[in-house]
């Protein structure tokens, strides 16, 4: 879990879809895809459904769409869709059977906790919304009892998004379940209660700029699962960048996903993530 | 089917269009099976200019009908790092032996891809291009539509002349010109080049677009650039008549492009008159579309 | 959202391209119901010409990515027999109510296009529309990609303005222009119909785009006309971009069009600087398309 | 049946597929679709899959595609459909329940035979491959026992097409049914025995040119169901011309489908009928 892969399979490959499953506002996408086989924590995937990959709203879409893998069990991998378009409307209606178009796993995984002189950091795991996909996977590499999870949803109808991660601490918009507020109120509360924690975090633009600003002031060190709009999802067309600290930008897709909170100055949302 | 392009011997007639495939990126992403089976019989550089450029604040992209818009604004970190670190690591791309009919794994010439604000600055990049074995030949990009060149070489046929013809002496490799989509009479610059000296021509760069971004609120420009350049499947109409009535045009070479997603729409490009086909857009979607394509042409 | 363009009022925003709608045979298939509720708030006729012109021949259609390429040649029956039969048949169309706030059903003004092979054609051609009341604006059709002009007031904004403006004197009508896109700087072109004393601009035509026949032998245009124009919704990028790069330079009212299909598309039009929205392609999926969109921008 | 309709609603509808069925090579689509009722044999709709309409083959279908009515049970339309692309292809696809936008009925019908000196001629029904839908609904008509019926298939999987009409003759190229041959051939023969008849016919270019020949030879009047590459169906996009005889060209969605052979100098092959 120390840097990038050696590698994806070099080309996409069709995948048949094991099951599509609803989890309160999401799809859990079962995809049998042994290639996927070594696929680390917050790495990604390109997606499109092999029939009908288009004709949609606005007769889109065109290109493949980025997904976190959530979970790898032996050779099925799962992702967690939000319907917010076009894209994700397509694959969340895909049924078991169907094929899928899989490029990955591409970019750069979040990377395991080092221990510092005063011995190991706890993790701390903050997701928000549909974010919570590769904290999942991170789960299941640390270990449940290793980490702590706190996550935010908008409303009641994502709150089932939380059964993916096991002793999650919730906060939610509207109050529905857990605490009513943000998520990052949470984390705030636990590092005042303990800073020596490792804070590794995918949500929103906005909550992962708190998330952000919150452990720069801690000294606590963060890693972000930032979202930008793709085409390619490995490097070509340097669409898919993010300002980087100290100027230049970097790419989403090869520089990250996942991207060490002291590379940016500030998380913006605008480059095509959902919100 | 190998061919020949201004005296380089390729294992197919699919390329890559500039900026469309980071071959270095792509070794990362995919280790070394991409550089043992490259999807194409040359490699095209991004476009490099002579200081280093960040390119253009994101959104850099739109997705759009059968096609996209970028706004990339030709991020490159300049010639000088370009010649000393990026082209070493170009070195050893084989083609992949799908595309070629003897199924032997081709060396990958690289073409590099260079723009200059005026004919001072393309001059220094011709030369600097012109001295490294490692470079096969060199595309002048007079047509990119998200960036603003002082010159104005993509917008008067004369001038493109003239500048060609001062670049000419420079360098013995092979010279491409890229041109511009957006013109009213594609072929005159297309026969600008050629009088000007180019071994080549490449067509079509992306058509200017723009997006406005979605959502309530007052109606902003979707793209941090401002506007951008239309690519992918909804071009390939207007692509293959400008390809058309260019190869009736001029005796030299040229390279077609816009839209290619099959080796149909390759063949639709050979047929008119274009002697190599480049793959842009498609790529995103499909990494090996070249050798796909390649392979779909024997 | 009722609107004035030029001095009419208009029940809603949204008209049809030229040639992409027959009102009259559109009656013949729909009944009264077409002239009881027409979906745009005013009605542009096909290019009319001096003499009748029978149009190119079969294929005139290929279905493209996201939109279609036509090269239909501008078939019509000639300036006298549009005036003696057509226009008359044109009388008494009501726009639909959907598409007006108040809901009532405003008469629907034609707006006759014309194109001609010199400045003497085209003086015949506004002429002959100055007189019947029938007809309340004319657009001049500088653009059609498909059929050979001896003009070439498509290509050269000096001869757009001085040709405008020989005509400017013989009507008192609104004077559109309908504008080329196939042009390296298309506001020039707005620029120099406005100076020339245009009441308003309109754009954009097709793009030039060609297709080859499928299947197997030697190959060949699958266009009767050899090359055609691109239409629908993978143009509709390119479409916003002119649109508002003209709007930004012209003072007068702009009719934009160019792959719309929904009111989110009209507005982005109307949001850029565009006065009027102009569908075309999506009548053909759609007859109801411009009632549709003109109800959603309410 | 004389002449055009007095209008179909104006503006395509919503209509419920009731059954998508194989017949051999070919599908009967049933859209329950009542305002189809009144429908004229000859007449066509131009149907599009609500969802999904592109994406296929060549990023396609993008336009409405026309179809024959084939049959008209009360408010229940059927339509022949043969896969040749991705337009056909989708609709291929389409299961009960799933929507289609219908736009019809448009054209041109079949002219009531009428009598002359020699009394009424009897009608000939020749049809060529999915060629045969018009006729099934002209036969509903004019009734089985006023028509000879005359069909040719290019296989043996085409063959069931024939179950559409009552009594057909059959011409098979690879003959594995009926005559080993052309239907034209057929048609020739009845001509020899009869030629106080009048022929109705609809089927690929090349089919349509020979009954054109023979019936202008016989002195036997010909209306021929045509078909032709369109846009719109309803006479807006002047993209579905045919050469009219002494000059200028008809366009088919409104001077046709139905065309009478005295107007044609030849039927041509090019408009993107599939052959
Ligand atoms: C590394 C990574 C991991 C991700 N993981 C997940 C995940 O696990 N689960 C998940 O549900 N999502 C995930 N996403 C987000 C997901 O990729 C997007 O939601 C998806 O691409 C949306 O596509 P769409 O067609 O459904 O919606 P779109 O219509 O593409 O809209 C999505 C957003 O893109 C913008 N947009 C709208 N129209 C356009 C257009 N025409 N062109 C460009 N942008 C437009 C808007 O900001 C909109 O909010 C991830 C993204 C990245 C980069
Ligand atoms: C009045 C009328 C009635 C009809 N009735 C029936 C019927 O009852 N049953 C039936 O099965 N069919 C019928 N057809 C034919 C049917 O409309 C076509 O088969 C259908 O449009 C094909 O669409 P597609 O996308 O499946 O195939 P396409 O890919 O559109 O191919 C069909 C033909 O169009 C041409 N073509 C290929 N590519 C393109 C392109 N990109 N753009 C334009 N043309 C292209 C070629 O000649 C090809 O053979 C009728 C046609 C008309 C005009
Ligand atoms: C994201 C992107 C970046 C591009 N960058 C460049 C570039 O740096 N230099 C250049 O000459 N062309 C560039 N192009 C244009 C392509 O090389 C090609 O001309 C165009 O995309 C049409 O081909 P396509 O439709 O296959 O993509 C770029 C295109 C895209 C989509
Ligand atoms: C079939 C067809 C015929 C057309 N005929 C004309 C014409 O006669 N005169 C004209 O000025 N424009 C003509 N146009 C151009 C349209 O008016 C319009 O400018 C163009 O199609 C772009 O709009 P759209 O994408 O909504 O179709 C035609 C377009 C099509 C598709
Ligand atoms: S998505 Fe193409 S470079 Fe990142
Ligand atoms: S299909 Fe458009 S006029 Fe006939």
């Amino acid at each position: 879990m120390s840097g990038p892969t050696d590698g994806a399979p070099f080309g996409r490959r069709l995948a048949r879809v094991a099951a599509n499953e609803r989890l309160g506002a999401y799809n859990v996408l079962r995809v049998a895809d042994p290639a996927m086989t070594g696929v680390l924590p917050g790495q990604f995937a390109m997606l499109a459904a092999a029939e009908r990959w288009g004709g949609g709203e606005d007769e889109r879409p065109f290109l493949a769409r980025a997904f976190s893998v959530a979970r790898q069990s032996g050779e099925e991998s799962s992702y967690v869709l939000e319907d917010v378009g076009p894209g994700t409307r397509r694959l969340c209606e895909l049924r078991a059977g169907d094929e899928v178009w899989v490029l990955g796993p591409l970019g750069r995984p979040f990377a395991a906790p080092e221990p510092d002189a005063a011995g190991m950091r706890r993790a701390i795991l903050v997701g928000g919304g549909v974010g919570i996909a590769p904290l999942a996977i991170l789960q299941d590499s640390l270990g449940a009892d290793a980490t702590t999870v706190l996550l935010g949803f908008r409303d009641r109808e994502r709150v089932p998004g939380a059964e993916l991660l096991r002793g999650a601490e919730l906060a939610t918009d509207d109050g529905s379940a857990g605490h009513r507020g943000l998520v990052t109120e949470l984390l705030e509360r636990e590092l005042v209660a303990d800073a020596h924690a490792a804070v590794y975090s995918c949500g929103p633009a906005g909550m992962l700029e708190g998330v952000r600003a919150i452990c720069e002031r801690a000294g606590v060190p963060a890693q972000l699962a930032l979202e930008a709009g793709m085409a390619c999802g490995f490097g070509a067309c340097f669409g898919c960048v993010v300002p980087r600290r100290g100027g230049g930008y970097l790419r989403v897709c090869v520089d990250g996903p996942v991207i060490d909170a002291a590379e940016l100055e500030h998380v913006e949302a605008h480059a095509g993530a959902p919100e | 089917m190998s061919v020949e392009f201004c005296g380089l011997r390729l294992a197919h007639p699919v390329i890559n269009g500039s900026g469309t495939f980071d071959a270095i990126a792509a070794r990362r992403a995919f280790g070394d099976a991409l550089a043992e089976a490259f999807p194409f019989s040359a490699y095209v550089s991004k476009t490099i200019t002579l200081e280093p450029r960040a390119g253009n604040p994101p959104p850099r992209l739109w997705e759009t009908a059968a096609g996209m818009i970028n706004s990339i604004g030709l991020p490159n970190k300049g010639l000088a790092a370009y010649l000393a670190e990026d082209l070493p690591a170009l070195a050893g791309l084989r083609a992949d032996p799908a595309g070629s009919a003897d199924g032997e794994r081709a060396a990958v010439p690289v073409i590099t891809n260079v723009m200059g604000s005026s004919g001072e600055e393309l001059a220094r990049l011709v030369e600097a291009c012109d001295e490294p074995e490692a470079i096969a030949a060199i595309e002048l990009n007079v047509s990119c539509p998200n960036v603003k060149t002082g010159l104005d070489i993509g917008a008067d046929p004369a001038q493109l002349q003239s500048v060609v013809a001062g670049l000419r002496g420079r360098t013995a490799k092979p010279l491409i010109v890229k041109l511009t989509p957006n013109a009213a009479d594609v072929p005159a610059f297309a026969q600008a080049a050629q009088d000007g000296g180019a071994d080549a021509v490449s067509l079509i760069n992306t058509l200017r677009a723009m997006a406005l971004a979605p959502g309530a609120g007052p109606a902003r420009p979707w793209l941090g650039g401002g506007t951008g350049g239309l690519s992918g499947p909804a071009i390939r109409p207007a692509a293959l008549a400008q390809v058309a009535a260019v190869a009736a045009r001029v005796a030299v070479p040229v390279v077609g492009m816009g839209g290619v997603q099959s080796a149909a729409h390759a063949r639709d490009l050979l047929d008119v008159g274009a002697t190599l086909v480049a793959v842009g857009t498609e790529s995103f979607r499909d990494p090996r579309a070249g050798a796909r394509i390649a392979a779909g042409l024997q």
